[in-house]
Order: structure tokens, then C-alpha cells, then sequence
């Protein structure tokens, strides 16, 4: 089993959801209001008052094989908008 | 007499909450309005300014004054950004001149704001249907900007063809017009009206909300807008002192433009103000949320720290009691 | 008659901002209220709410008709759970009838506002002493609902024998009594009638905060309501239209057997509609988050859709203005 | 030393994290306003206002032996109110 | 007499809300505001009696009195942590003592906001130049702390060498007058001093604001202290009988110096309540936040549970009548 | 590549973040409002008026061989004034 952490814009966040729940994903998981920095330089939760928000973590636990099916979904998004996304080893509890 | 209405700005409780912000910034306190309570007060500022233009549009009607005025604006927020377009990109690509474009097409309701508490103060009456104005002028800008980036950037040919036809109409059209503080001011704007129409003990029963509570609410938001502003500063290195200066320049050269405009509508001093400041404003917060969207290629922190990081202060501190002394010299007092 | 109620009703504010929320929805905007902003609102409403009950509590004291009125109400949150119950069992499991049940015998403490502003407009008069019902109402319908899980459940067996005596008493009188919402309110109302009884001077400092701004704050609540409830629609689908049919029909049907009820304790107009609306509507605040830690087995999207996605919508909108017309016919005018 | 990420409805993680700490985990992390999707479908903020609240995300990292115990501890729980777990590999730093 | 006051005090709103939320805990109740509701109330606090400071300070003047007043305050700032430190030394380590010590020398905004509140309702007249000094105790007992944590250490030699002269003189200067609450408070202050001297119009638009709502806004806050308070009642076992005593005993003590310094100073009735309130009170808002980042080696939830946990409730419940008790014994009524 | 998970409070979470940057970190996002358990006791969001606040979270993705760096920038502030910090593996997506 794998696990995919993505970091992207908030305001892009439900997209991706998106992408992945198509992609076949069995499940993710959100996490809003992340600061951080990045290639894009410092991202903080000043702008959020305008719409336009921090950061999303999304995680993902997938089978192994599934990963480049999710990689395919999101990858294109993440280049269009920015962010970065990981992936490592689990076992279901 | 210019000096005295400077100064007179400069003391105000807004202005004042707006510099402690800054202030806070610049002297390293760790002062700060946790999110989303910035987001209340930027929700509570729409909706009560919302209700309380369309009670009085209800009020006014929809005489000629009113949509000539309201023409004027909405002419306004789609010649802004293709003048703006033409000047900036001699320095920037197309999906940042266009994103920076539609920001100063479109409006500040903070600065609107601010400006009618300096109203309040000189004792300047204004009509209330420049809300109305103030509403319109955000999605026509939005769609220049993206139309703007998408033809300069097919023209230019830098992106791929698989991403030109990407985006389609659908979404443009959701960003300028369902992006969630248009619709939310249009709709208040709308309830407002309803209201004074139809149920006129409702506005009784809404007014300590809308009304009493509106002055203080600006003050906390604009310490919040203070501390944002001057964090945008550091931005500013990268910004360059060319965009700096375009967003010094371009306030007074629009709020020039609007004034002539208002000469030609014999809009009174109180409206002619207002008229000034959408036209010199710049917006910070739909603009923003529709272009990350809409024209992701763009910088962020380019068309946030122009228009919030210089143009927002500028108009907020000077720039209001400036266009309010042209206006004492042009404009007959009624 | 009815329809003019029906219009008015329309054209208040709060209704339309629960348009408003709805609209966003269906049209596609990205308006959101975000967390924990609504949480505020819900909290000041039942502080609000309580205390301003607890007070006129205090000054119309615990008279046989207060008793009574009180008594028919916590009768009503008992019974109504019982009979849905067994209409929900024929087509339902016991678990998400039992919920369902619990949140139609409890009550809506926004409707019942909504009922009140309703009021207001039409300049008829009501007792604060319908507060003590309001919160009399949410914990024995919670503790029939859990009761009718359990047995329900035993006798049919389809637990395994160390789950069910697992949950104490004390843990469904925990939920029941002391749910955060509940408490709140309970303990403002408490509140109000010891401020009211000896501390008199308390109350106009109150005042500007639990009464002048209270119906701008049930406006920015419904305009979250409407949000809400739009995104429950799609749950709908699940739901089934037996379960449609319900939401639409208890609300009626139980504000019928209020109004008899009303009758019979021979309550003014006013009440009788705050008495039809606390039978009428349906929990979404207390009953869900009792029923998700004591009824867990329970699917929350069924009794949440049913009660915040259509009962609610229902009254707010049509169950309100229709129940007046009823009253108009069958109870003299004071 | 493992890591163990626990995801379930914000109601119950006062309950899972006492489960923990009684089985003897030695910390635990507690992130609220996890919105998601799993099982048992879409999970968002809406109902955070009556005190329903959204997910939580639970991490706590310990001893590999350990494991056993805390899921123990922890598995009932999420079989009655939902929710899922899942560990993988970790030192400390 | 002081049994009335007592009682008074008891069946307040604000007191009354305090006693809800900790009831709340008590029981069980799952009851909360969630972050960052509280948030909003305490800069709300500290905006609204900055302000209203301010401007009763520019009506006042600094006349003699005011300047002597503000000294004495000062003076306790300073005086009250060096005291406790010596008295918490006894028994506990530097770092912790000192923590403690300057908790105890700063003070409480909202105990003071309770005082004034209970003078209101006894319809007692106080000045407003009070809030200088509730705003300039702050810092001075912040630095005293940090230099004994640091004084201490060093002549204990329990740190190594390293870490001595680690942490800059700046950066005590900036937790001590930056910190977010004494940076917006004092900030409020001078900025109501401002509009009141300058720009009077804009006070009457502040008033529903920073007035009309006060009350209300407080008892909201208390209702949340009172939650937050009673968790701490179980880090008291870990803080000890000796720390538990000295909490209760403290304020008592620190409040009849305050009443000694108010008869030489001769302030009226009003005031000398206020000053004691301040003397007897012990920060749990700028002090923790700054000693985490000054002290780290201090344990939070020592400081936090005994200013918190035992001297605010002692203060808030039974503190301010018996001072006033004492006050209407010894100081003339004018 | 490695994942470093630091936790923390949140009034020191700024510092970590710039000693992160400083050692060279290519990247980090913060979490905050997180609460747990750990050897200093309970950690929850009731001081967050006060601006003491609860946890943070913070992640960092980086180069095998930067752990090393990472660890001696953060490992100070950490003993100073508490958290803990743990390493896993990970891999770009
Ligand atoms: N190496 C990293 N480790 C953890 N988070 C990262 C890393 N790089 C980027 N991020 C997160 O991803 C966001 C977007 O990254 P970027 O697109 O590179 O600006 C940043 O703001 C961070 O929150
Ligand atoms: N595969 C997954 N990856 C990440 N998070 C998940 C996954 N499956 C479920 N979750 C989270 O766990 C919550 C409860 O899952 P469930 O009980 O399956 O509905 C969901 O709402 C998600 O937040
Ligand atoms: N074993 C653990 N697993 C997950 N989080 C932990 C663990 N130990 C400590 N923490 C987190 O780190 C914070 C500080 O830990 P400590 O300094 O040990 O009190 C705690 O409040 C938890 O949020
Ligand atoms: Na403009
Ligand atoms: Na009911
Ligand atoms: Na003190």
C-alpha cells in the first residue's frame, strides 16, 4: 500500500479531490489553512479573507498499483497551478 | 486647504486602526486577527453595504442619473484594464499584465467605504445608488483580464495548443460573476432592495446591524488590512520600482479620468468622490480568487502587493483627501 | 390570504438571505461562511434567544396556562418520536428511524426565531415563556429516540450481546442534557430570569447586544442555512422519496395536532404559532450530534438531509406563512 | 518505530486518543477540520456550527511493538463510528 | 453589607456566564467556543476599553493626579513580581518563580472590565484614565520577570554557559511592549486619545461599536473563561497546595497595598477599586505568551493554572465585592 | 528522499521554520491549531486567545542526505523549548 501527501493552493484543493475520487481513489483526506514555502516562495493565511486561502495537504492510501493512475490525474493540475506531491510506504492498521 | 483634508483623514478612526496595523508590522509585534475572522468582517462589510446601497436604490429609482452614472462606472471597469494592459506590458508577460489590468479595472469596497466615513465626516451628503456602481464595476473587469491573457497568450503562442480552448466560457463567467463577494454584495444589493420595496419594518429591525455596528467593523478590518498591507511590503522588492510606480500613477490618472467623467454627469461633490475612488481603486479580494483561477500563470504576489501593498494605502492615506480637494476646486458645493 | 402571508413571509430578510445561500449553491458560487463563523452565530442565537426567554419568563412568572403550555410541549416531543418511529420503522432500519424520529420530536430553535421575526412584521403579539418550551423540548426527544434504538434493536436481535447494554444511562442523559447546544440555551434562559429577577439594571446593558443585533445575526445565519441546506440536496438521492415525502408531510401534520392542541389550551395567535412551529420542525443542531455518538449505526446523511434539507427549507419558506393562515381562521385575534 | 494515522469523525477523537494513551501510546497528534472522503462518502465542514464537526486526523508515533496494543485499543472504535487507520515505517529524528 | 455586595456581584450577567462555563466543564457538557472565537472577543475587549480609555484620557488631560496614579500603578508593576519572586523562590525553581512572579505583577484586562462593569451597577462614577494604567502595567512586570528568570539562572548556574547571554535585550523588549494584546491595547488607547482630540464626529460612530456592545461581548468572553478556567482546575494537583494558596493569597494582599497607595493618593471610591483590581489581578493573556518565548524553561501550565484557574475566578466571584466592602469602609463616598 | 515531521508549539513554530529555511530546506508547510499529548502533558486549543496557542505540525520533504543538516538547525530549538521530531521515507510522486 502506498501513501500520496499532496501540498497545493486551498482554491484548487476541490479540484484535485476531484480528479483523484475520478481517478479511482478509495478515499483522501484534507487538511486546510497549511502554510509553508515552496518554489513559490512563503505562503501564509493573510489573503485568506479575499477567497483565495493557504495551502490544502491532501492524503491519499492507495494500493501500490494504483499510484500511477493517481500520479496521471494529478500531476497535470500541479503543474497548471503549482505544488508538490510525495509518496510512501503503509500497511492498512 | 488640501493639507487640513489630509489631515482630517489622517485622524480618523479607520485610517488610525490602518497605520497601528501597519505599525504592528513594521515594529515586529506579533499582533494578529487569526483566520477567518478577517473573512467575518470582510463578509459583514459586503453584505451591509450591499443592503444598505439597494435600500436606497430602492429609494432613488432608476432615474436617468442613475443609469448614466452607473454606465459611466461600467464603462469604466472594461477601459481601465486595456489601458492598463497596453501600459504594463512594456515590462511584464501577458498573464501578469493581464491579471494587474483587471485588478485596477475593477474596485477597492474598502476604499469605497473609507471614503464614505470621510463624507460622513465633512458632513458631504452622497447618493446611495453608487453601491450599484460599485458592484457592476467587479465582474466586467474580470472578464477583460482573462479574455486579455488568453488572446495575448495565444497570439504570443507561449502555451501549448492543448491548453488554449482549456478554460472554457463557463468558468470565466463563474469566476467575474459567482465569485463568492460579488455575489454576495449583488445579492445584498438585491435583498436590500426587496426589503425597502416590500417589507419596510424589516429595515428598522436590520439597521442597528447593518448600520450602527458598520463604523467599528471597518475600523477592526482595516487593522487587519493594515497588518496585511505591510506584510506585502518584503513583496515589493520583487514587484520592481516599475510596477510600484504604476501603482502610485495609475490611482490618480483614473480618479482624473473618473472626475472628468463626473463633470460631464454633474454628479454632486459626495458622489463625485465615490465616482473617483472605484474608478482609482484597485481590487484585492474577488480579483485575486478569479485570477488564480482563471489565469494561474500569473504571480500572486505581483497584482496582490500592487493593488494592496501600494495602491490601497495610497488611496486610503493621500489619495481620498487629494481627490476630495480637486473636487472643492471643481466641483460647485450644492 | 394565505398567499399574501406567503409573500410577506418571502420578502423578509432572513428568508432571503436563506434564498441567497440556496442560490449560491445551485448556481455554482464559491461563497462560503467558513468554520467557525456559523458556530458563532448558532451560539450567540441560542444565548440570545435564551436569555431574552429567560427574562420575560421572570416578568410573566410560572403561571397554570406557562404550565401547561410547557407541558403540551414536552408531551409533544415524546409522542412525536413514537408515532415517527413507527411510520419510519415500515420502510427503515431501527437505527435511522430512531434517529429521525428523535430529531422530529425535537425542535428547530431557527425556525422558531424565524416564526418570531415572522411576528414581528405581522405585529402580533406572542409570550416569551415559548422559550422554556423550545428548550424543554430537545432532551426527552433525544432520550426516546436512544431508548427506541436500544429496544428496538434488542428484540430484533441483530446486535451482538456485548454491544448492547455498552452504553450507560449516563451517557444518553449526557447527550440529552448537557449537548453544548442545549446547555446553552437552557443556561441563558436561566440566566435571563435571574438577571431579570435581581439584577434589573443587567438588562439594558444586554439589550443592545442580544436584541438590537439579533435579527442582522439570524440574517447571516439563514444566508449559511441556505448554503447548507443546498449542499443537502444531493443527499437527497440517497434519502428516497419515502423519506422526501415524510419530511414534507410531519412538519403538517404535526402542526395540525399543535394547533388542536393550542386550541384546547385556548393559546393567543401568537403562541399558537410559536406552539405549531416547535411541533413542526425538526432538529439539525442538538439531535444530530447526540445521535452520532449514542445511535452511531445511524447513517448521519439521512437524518440530517431529511430535517436541515427539506423540513427546514419547508417551513422557513411555506410551512410558516401557511400555519398563520390557519391560525387566522380558527383562533380569534386577541 | 512506527508511525499510525488514524482518520474518523472529529465526535470521536476525544475517545480514540484516550484509548491511545491508556494502551500506553507515548504521544499522539490531533488535527481537526480534516474534510474528506471515504466509505461512508463526503465528509465537509457544513456541520461543524451544531458540534457534528468534520474528521480528525490522529498520528501517533511509537515502538513497533507497541503496535498491536494500540490497534487493539483503537480497532473497536473505528468499527463502530467509522473511520480508517494505517501504519508505516518510521525513526526518530 | 459585604454579603450584599456579594450577592450583587453573584446574580450579574457576566459573573453569571462565567458560572454557566464552568458549569459546563463540571458536568460534563461538551460546550464550546471554538478557536478562534475567543480570539475575536479578547481583541475585541482590548480595542473596545483601549478606546474608550483613550478618549476619557484626552477629556481628563494629564493633570497631577492622573500622572501620580498611573506612577503608583507603575510602581506595583514593578514592586508586586520582585515580592512573589522572593516569596516563590521558597519552593520553586528560578525559572518558575520568576514566570509566576511576573504574572502576578502584570494584570487581568478582564477582571478590570468585571470591576467596572459591578461599579456601573452600583451607579459608582470611575475615570477613565484608569485603562492608562492597566495598559502601562503590563510591560514593566514582563521585563522584571524575564531579567530575574535571567538574573537568577546565572547566579544559580544551572544553565550552561551558552545560553546565558542567548536571548537579546531585544527580544525581551519585544515580548514585553509588542506583544500582540499590549501592542493593540495601548495602540487603541492613543488612537481613541487621537480621535477624541481630533476628530470628535468619529467618536459618536464608534459608540454603538465599542459601547453598545461591550457588555454583551463580555459576558460571551466570560462564558468561554469560565470553560477554559475550570480545565485548569486539574493541572492545580500538579501546581500544589503551596502555589494554590498563594494564588488566593496574593491578590488579597497585592489589593490592600492597592487600597494603602489609593488613600494617600486620595482617589475616589471608583477608581480605588479599579487600582486594587489591578494590584490583585495576574495576566493570563500578554504574560504567558510572552514567557513561553522568554522563559521556556518555565512550565506553562504553572503560570497559566494558578493566574487562571484560582486568582481570576477568586478575583471575578468574591475578590471585587469584598474590595468594595473594604472600599466603603475606608473611603469616603464623594 | 526523507520526510521529516516535526511537533511543536506554535509560538515557536516561525523560528523552526526559519532555521529550516536557513539549513537549506528546499520546502516545509506548517500545520497549526494541532493538539496531542507528549511528555509536557495535554496540549489544547484553550490558550489561543492569549496568543500562546496549541501545536503546530510541521513537514518536510528533503534530500536523503540533508537530514543531517536539517536535524542540527532544528534539534536546538526543539530541546529548548520541547516537541519532537521523527524521519521517514518518501519519494517524489
Ligand atoms: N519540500 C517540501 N516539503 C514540504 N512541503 C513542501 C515542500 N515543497 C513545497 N511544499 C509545500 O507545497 C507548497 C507549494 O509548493 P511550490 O509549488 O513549490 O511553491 C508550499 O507552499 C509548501 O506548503
Ligand atoms: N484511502 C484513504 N486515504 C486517506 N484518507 C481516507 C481514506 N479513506 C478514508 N479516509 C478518511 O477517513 C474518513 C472516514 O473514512 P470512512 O469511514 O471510510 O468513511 C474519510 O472521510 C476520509 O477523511
Ligand atoms: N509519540 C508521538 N506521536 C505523535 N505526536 C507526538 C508524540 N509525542 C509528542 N507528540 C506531539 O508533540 C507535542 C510536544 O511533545 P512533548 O514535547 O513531548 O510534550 C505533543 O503535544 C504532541 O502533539
Ligand atoms: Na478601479
Ligand atoms: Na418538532
Ligand atoms: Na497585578
Amino acid at each position: 500500500m502506498k501513501r500520496i501527501d499532496l501540498f497545493l493552493n486551498e482554491r484548487e484543493a476541490n479540484r484535485v479531490c476531484k480528479a483523484l475520487h475520478k481517478a479511482g481513489a478509495p478515499g483522501y483526506s484534507v487538511m486546510r489553512h497549511v502554510t509553508g514555502r515552496g518554489l513559490a516562495g512563503e505562503i501564509s493565511e493573510d489573503m485568506d479573507f479575499s477567497g483565495l486561502g493557504a495551502n490544502a495537504h491532501i492524503v491519499a492510501f492507495c494500493e501500490s498499483h494504483m499510484v500511477n493512475r493517481l500520479r496521471e490525474a494529478v500531476k497535470p493540475l500541479l503543474e497548471l497551478y503549482g505544488g508538490v506531491g510525495f509518496v510512501s510506504d503503509a500497511e492498512p492498521l | 486647504m488640501q493639507s487640513s483634508l489630509v489631515l482630517q483623514n489622517l485622524v480618523s478612526a479607520p485610517v488610525l486602526f490602518f497605520f497601528l496595523g501597519i505599525l504592528a508590522v513594521l515594529l515586529g509585534s506579533d499582533l494578529e486577527i487569526p483566520s477567518p475572522l478577517p473573512k467575518l468582517f470582510s463578509l459583514y462589510l459586503l453584505l451591509a453595504i450591499g443592503f444598505k446601497g439597494g435600500l436606497e436604490l430602492a429609494h432613488s429609482g432608476l432615474g436617468p442619473q442613475v443609469v448614466l452614472t452607473i454606465g459611466a462606472a461600467v464603462l469604466m471597469s472594461l477601459l481601465v484594464p486595456l489601458s492598463s494592459f497596453l501600459i504594463l506590458r512594456s515590462w511584464l508577460d501577458p498573464f501578469n499584465a493581464a491579471a494587474i489590468a483587471a485588478s485596477y479595472g475593477s474596485i477597492s469596497a474598502v476604499t469605497f467605504i473609507t471614503a464614505e466615513s470621510f463624507l460622513n465626516v465633512l458632513k458631504i451628503d452622497f447618493d446611495g445608488f453608487m453601491v450599484a456602481a460599485l458592484a457592476l464595476m467587479e465582474s466586467p473587469a474580470i472578464v477583460v483580464g482573462v479574455l486579455l491573457a488568453r488572446v495575448a497568450a495565444s497570439s504570443a503562442d507561449t502555451v501549448k495548443k492543448s491548453q488554449k480552448g482549456n478554460i472554457a466560457w463557463n468558468e470565466i463567467l463563474r469566476e467575474a460573476f459567482l465569485n463568492g463577494s460579488v455575489f454576495l454584495l449583488i445579492g445584498s444589493l438585491v435583498i436590500g432592495g426587496l426589503v425597502a420595496s416590500f417589507s419596510p419594518t424589516g429595515l428598522t429591525k436590520m439597521e442597528p446591524f447593518t448600520d450602527k455596528m458598520f463604523y467599528g467593523a471597518l475600523c477592526f478590518f482595516l487593522l487587519d488590512m493594515g497588518i496585511v498591507a505591510a506584510q506585502r511590503i518584503q513583496d515589493l522588492r520583487r514587484a520592481g520600482p516599475l510596477l510600484i510606480a504604476f501603482a502610485i500613477l495609475a490611482p490618480l490618472v483614473h480618479a482624473a479620468v473618473g472626475l472628468a467623467l463626473s463633470l460631464a454627469l454633474s454628479l454632486p461633490q459626495g458622489d463625485t468622490l465615490l465616482f473617483m475612488v472605484l474608478c482609482a481603486s484597485a481590487s484585492y479580494i474577488a480579483v485575486p480568487a478569479a485570477m488564480r483561477m482563471t489565469v494561474p500563470q500569473a504571480n500572486p504576489s505581483l497584482y496582490i502587493s500592487s493593488a494592496l501593498g501600494v495602491t490601497f494605502p495610497f488611496n486610503v492615506v493621500i489619495g481620498i483627501p487629494i481627490y476630495m480637494a480637486l473636487i472643492q476646486r471643481f466641483v460647485p458645493a450644492s
